[in-house]
């Protein structure tokens, strides 16, 4: 497993603490400050904690590490307003006019004590300010302290980025970043094809690569992904969620091969190792203290000719452990039955699709060549645990996307 | 007063609530005024000119067209002034299957709020029916009661003042049917049961919280209710699309050009959209192209679901009263 | 609103009274006794009581009033059961063995104490006898009483059917029997096509006329159903759940009107009202003491025409206040232009199918008859609430079916 | 002996444990033994004849055909023998992923129950993994350790007797993660928190009643465990059917025969299945369709969903340590 404490260079999720949407995955740097909305703030401090610390930043917009009592004690749930309310009647709303004049601070007034206090003492001033606190009722006070400790709260959290925070990171700014693929659909794949250490998938993933960083982190550090990509060539964003994993460069050179679909249909077509046109082989040796654009480009395209070779090396074998696909551009169909003839008998395999439409039409087709075939969607619902306000959240996610699942089998009967 | 909300008419006439529709998130009421002006997006629309035209027709306006439709609850629900949170029609059909609710039924509801379900009950229990409607909230109740007015519900229903926490409900087995939407519906529980028929008088409580339904339930029990069911009932809208998903046009030869697609290390969630389209473009003109025989451009009728969409609204919890 | 009192002749919603699911539908009369389960129940008695009346059967097999009173100390939440437990360590099931051989009371034993004592005195014995019931948790305890109680009871309730009940009654007892149509999408439909007392409504609906018998019911005493049929002609069941309304015989003749498609088919193409062949009027006033089975089909198939010709009738006027339809069998689309040419414009229409493709397949082509357009599904869930168990039902129906809803309009565009 | 849950091999040995399968809902493991043998409906199937068959074969028996398929946890869960109620693949694949599993992890599991969840686990954390398994139930706890031997997990599963709500976890700072499925989570979590490791250690437990989440929640809290969520995954099913969908023929002459369809008044449901047909097979004969445009068969892929499916297994509340 990587490891635990925060160094330069390292990918890491940064987030508001209190704020989970306000994640934001960066390379971290000394002397390169961030921005958390508008707010500038300088990392040099991280560096040699572990991850998953808190920290606040001060007045110079650098941050200082907060204990974890200390932030127990800034936690939403004030044990005051928690207290189980009982039978007895609380205060209603029946006397409170919504004037938008409750708070007596001017936005000016705000922004002076911002600079000279704490969070908890500009919230406390706040408060002490807004005329209709009183009057509300505690559920109402709560959910008012809840959003002035949101906005005025200087703690962030360094977060060491895995899949899970990935996904949910993703997912939150906008779904079609990672095509749709919700957490829990994630899960599911990642169990009906049976992903473990040390054996060999074929993931169809292009767009963040969320669905390759998924089973790579669940190789650990032995196994073998041929991540497919439909695009004429890899694209810049197509390894983003592997990279952000932190893993040694060689781990990754040893177990993750893009390959351009095509490649694979030319193997199909062959059914022997295709000669690859080497173009760039050649200059593979180049000078490397040249630093030029150009031999750069050179160095990734010979980088990626040799994943491409080890690739197809790898699956001429037909012996892939699992097919794992994402598709949103393409009907899916005929990229199955092409990836599918690479796995071995017994193998399972799941399809991903936003829509039900284009994996009911596989369906059929499926049929002739797995078992255990099932179309399923999941349904996650996330809750509000609070003493005497528990429900579930108001918003959510309606959909996880659909997933066709199966198991490849050879169906020649043989006779016993 | 025109009774837009239980009547029917086949031409605009002054007085009466209507909807101008945009589209389905712009549906906008309007009480119809000689010499008023209504603004859209779509440019003026002057009362004047709407008067005398037919329901349901398409209407030019200067920046595009829209529709005249006729009132009903659920086109309300959807564009009502919030006073309140308020109860949408996915609750709301529930609510009025549960309690039973037919013309002639006489109902009562606490509280008010911004009266989104107090319409919905006065259009099923019409033209015989009563609805007596409660708010703890003095300036509430009064604007809902001119609101019922302007709709032409008055005769319907009546919207009182009135903390059916601390005073009940002022009336002793009366109602058919009773519906609660407050923070404490069990402590009402008791005089709730006062108010109901004795002979299968319905009752439903509506809350988002499961300690709510927890007590509400227990009170329930504890003064002889029976068959206490508790329901969430919540809505999953699909959005619908034609869209042609091709299949893959496997290519025997390098017809990609490598160039166009260098990778780059920045962090920049750059979408690969206009990659796509640009492989698009260079797929059509390749002639390259070996298709086999399942390679063609299906027509899908693609359902969507929206991002994000309502959760959970609350807990109906529904028991009927026989003593 | 239909009598308070169990008539003879009345429909009547019997059930075993803590067993909702055990919910039949039988016309009650004297002297005729019906079967719960195994069990023959004579009904005279229950005849002059009111609906919703509780009974429990004696060892006549006759049904004796019980008191609500009586009910609520035999209710399943038994108090010394309910009491919330606490934080001290429950009882668990480490030290049971389950070998079923718990109870005993032999089956004969069991038998003569049904014979001879009440249902509660029959479960206290089951308790004493039962070796493992002081083992069991309390919230063990307090299922296995449940199940005995469901078994063991001999308490009936009486209901007057309306269509809230009968829609749960068929869909519990398998929802092809009414379409698939749940409650919760019946109860949209209802809501978004503003049905309500006095106004005219087309509905498509066969099976049991579950849709049918909700428009009626919303209708009261005033208004105008026209019950379309696809079936070459009324098929047996299609006003089963309207005659289980207990309506005045006059009210239904005056609201409810069946009519074949064809007939509308042929309307649309004429644009006048046909001349429907007549076959059967003439024979209308037939001598009605002589009862034959061919003079009764006479009867029926003179009032259906008499039916169909004020059907026609109204629909001609092309003012038709709403459609609600409900298609399983065919493909809706050319059904629904068909139908929706006779609503008046700015009237709302809903359809109901347990299938999402052939909605989908109407949807492009009603955009340009309609406006508001949308395709939803609804997700019920009921729950279980009891002090330290609550719970959602951990068994549900995964689909209320599809409905596709709108508003009819003309798009031809008036200038201003 | 054979580790069929955490390797592949091409054809099947002796001391395998393979699934065979005959439909989605009839699937059964065995255990590969010379000289046994295992009755299907499909005809009876010697072990023998299966030793070096190639995984993923269709076998012919004496009345149909079955498949041998490789071991895996998903399969597994399917067909265990139920001694407690267990935990399903959906459920499972997401508690998985929230607790961050992967190559190497040490994860702590009470109760074993039937071992649903620890060969998922264990398949996760292969090979250098370790996951300790409690169970209070001492018969079952044996079950389960000798379960996994037969299964080649032994050298990453230890299952043990034990009751951690009275006696705890008897580790300290040792679990990368920590899974409770316990009728009382919330009186372990104190000694869950001496268990886990300070720095990001995750904790996840499954309970079915809302009242559980509560005293979990509140007892997270107390513990100042940070990201504390409460999720419900479930599973919604679908079944595809291909079929035609005719578009109704309408008729303008009166080809129909009322005869067929006498009314009656019987209250005996029956399905008008057998009418429908009839009408099919009419309207196939008739000649005087009046086939307009858009009359004709449309061919769809229904996706039904099934009656009854799985609403509720439980509450998943997952939290972090970090202190």
């Amino acid at each position: 497993m990587a490891e635990d404490v925060i160094r330069e260079g390292y990918y890491v999720i940064i987030r508001r603490t209190h704020e989970r949407e306000s994640s934001r995955l960066i390379k971290a740097e000394m002397d390169k400050p961030v921005f958390l909305g508008k707010q500038k703030i300088h990392l040099n401090n991280i560096f040699g904690q572990r991850f998953g610390t808190t920290f606040e930043w001060n007045r110079n917009r650098d941050l200082d590490v907060v204990n974890v009592q200390q932030l127990a004690n800034t936690s939403l749930d004030l044990p005051q307003l928690s207290a189980p309310s009982g039978d007895n009647k609380d205060k209603d709303n029946r006397f409170i006019i919504d004037d938008g004049k409750s708070q007596k601070l001017s936005k000016d007034d705000i922004e002076v004590l911002k600079s000279e206090l704490s969070s908890s003492e500009v919230i406390e001033n706040l408060v002490k300010n807004c005329s209709t606190f009183e009057q509300k009722t505690s559920f109402a006070q709560q959910k008012y302290l809840k959003k002035k400790q949101k906005k005025y709260s200087n703690l962030v959290t360094i977060l060491r980025p895995n899949v899970r925070l990935l996904a949910e990171m993703y997912f939150s700014r906008g779904p079609q970043k990672i095509d749709y693929l919700r957490i829990d659909s994630l899960s599911q794949m990642l169990s009906l094809c049976n992903v473990m250490s040390g054996r060999r998938y074929i993931v169809l993933d292009t767009n963040l690569g969320i669905l390759t960083a998924a089973v790579v982190e669940r190789l650990g550090s032995s196994g073998t992904v041929i991540q497919v990509y439909t695009d004429p060539g890899p694209v810049s964003t197509y390894r983003q969620s592997v990279d952000a994993l932190n893993l040694p460069k060689e781990t990754i050179a040893n177990m993750l091969f893009g390959l351009q679909i095509n490649e694979i249909y030319r193997l199909s077509q062959s059914n022997s190792l295709p000669e690859m046109s080497d173009q760039s082989c050649g200059q593979q040796s180049g000078d490397k203290s040249e630093k030029t654009v150009e031999s750069e480009k050179l160095i990734r395209r010979a980088i990626r000719h040799k994943e491409a070779l080890k690739a197809l090396e790898i699956l001429a074998q037909k012996d892939m452990d699992g097919l794992l696909l994402l598709s949103k551009t393409y009907d899916p169909l005929n990229i199955v039955l092409l990836l599918l003839d690479f796995l071995a008998d017994s193998r399972p395999f799941a399809i991903f699709s936003p829509y039900m439409e284009p994996l009911s039409h596989c369906y059929s087709e499926l049929k002739k060549k797995a078992v255990f075939l099932r179309l399923t969607e999941t349904w996650l619902r996330k809750y509000q645990v609070l003493s005497d306000r528990s429900r579930p959240d108001m918003s959510m996610s309606p959909s996880s996307g659909y997933l066709l699942t199966g198991i490849k089998v050879n169906n020649n009967i043989i006779q016993c | 007063m025109a009774q837009s909300f239980i009547s029917y008419k086949r031409l605009v006439g002054v007085g009466d609530t209507l909807f101008v529709y945009l589209s389905p998130t712009n549906i906008y009421p309007i009480r119809v005024t000689t010499g008023s002006t209504f603004q859209t997006k779509y440019g003026a629309l002057r009362h004047d000119q709407i008067i005398g035209k037919p329901y349901g027709c398409a209407l030019q306006c200067a920046k595009g067209f829209v529709h005249l439709l006729h009132s009903t609850p659920e086109l309300w629900t959807l564009s009502l002034p919030h006073r309140t949170q308020i109860l949408y029609t996915t609750d709301i059909s529930f609510i009025c299957t549960q309690l039973d609710l037919r013309p002639g039924s006489v109902v009562c509801e606490a509280g008010t709020g911004s009266g989104s379900l107090s319409h919905a009950i006065a259009r099923t229990i019409a033209p015989n029916g009563r609805l007596v409607t409660y708010d703890f909230h003095e300036e509430r109740a009064a604007t809902a009661r001119q609101e019922f007015a302007d709709h032409g519900l008055s005769d319907i229903i009546t919207a009182e003042h009135r903390d059916v926490c601390c005073d009940g409900f002022a009336y002793t087995e009366y109602f058919d049917a009773l519906f609660l939407d407050l923070p404490h519906p069990w402590l009402t529980i008791s005089s709730a049961n006062r108010a109901l028929k004795p002979n299968g008088g319905r009752i439903c409580c509506f809350s988002p919280c499961v300690e709510q339904v927890q007590k509400t339930c227990a009170a329930l029990n504890d003064h002889h209710f029976l068959d206490i069911d508790t329901y969430e009932c919540v809505l999953r809208p699909y959005d619908l699309k034609t869209q042609s998903m091709p299949s893959y046009q496997f290519s025997s030869t390098k017809s990609y050009s490598e160039e166009n697609s260098e990778a780059n290390e920045a962090m920049d969630e750059k979408s690969d959209e206009s990659l796509a389209k640009k492989l698009r473009t260079e797929e059509d003109s390749s002639e390259k192209n070996d298709n086999s025989s399942d390679v063609k451009s299906n027509e899908y009728v693609l359902t969507y679901s929206p991002n994000q969409s309502t959760g959970h609204t609350g807990f109906l919890t529904v028991a009927v009263k026989y003593q």
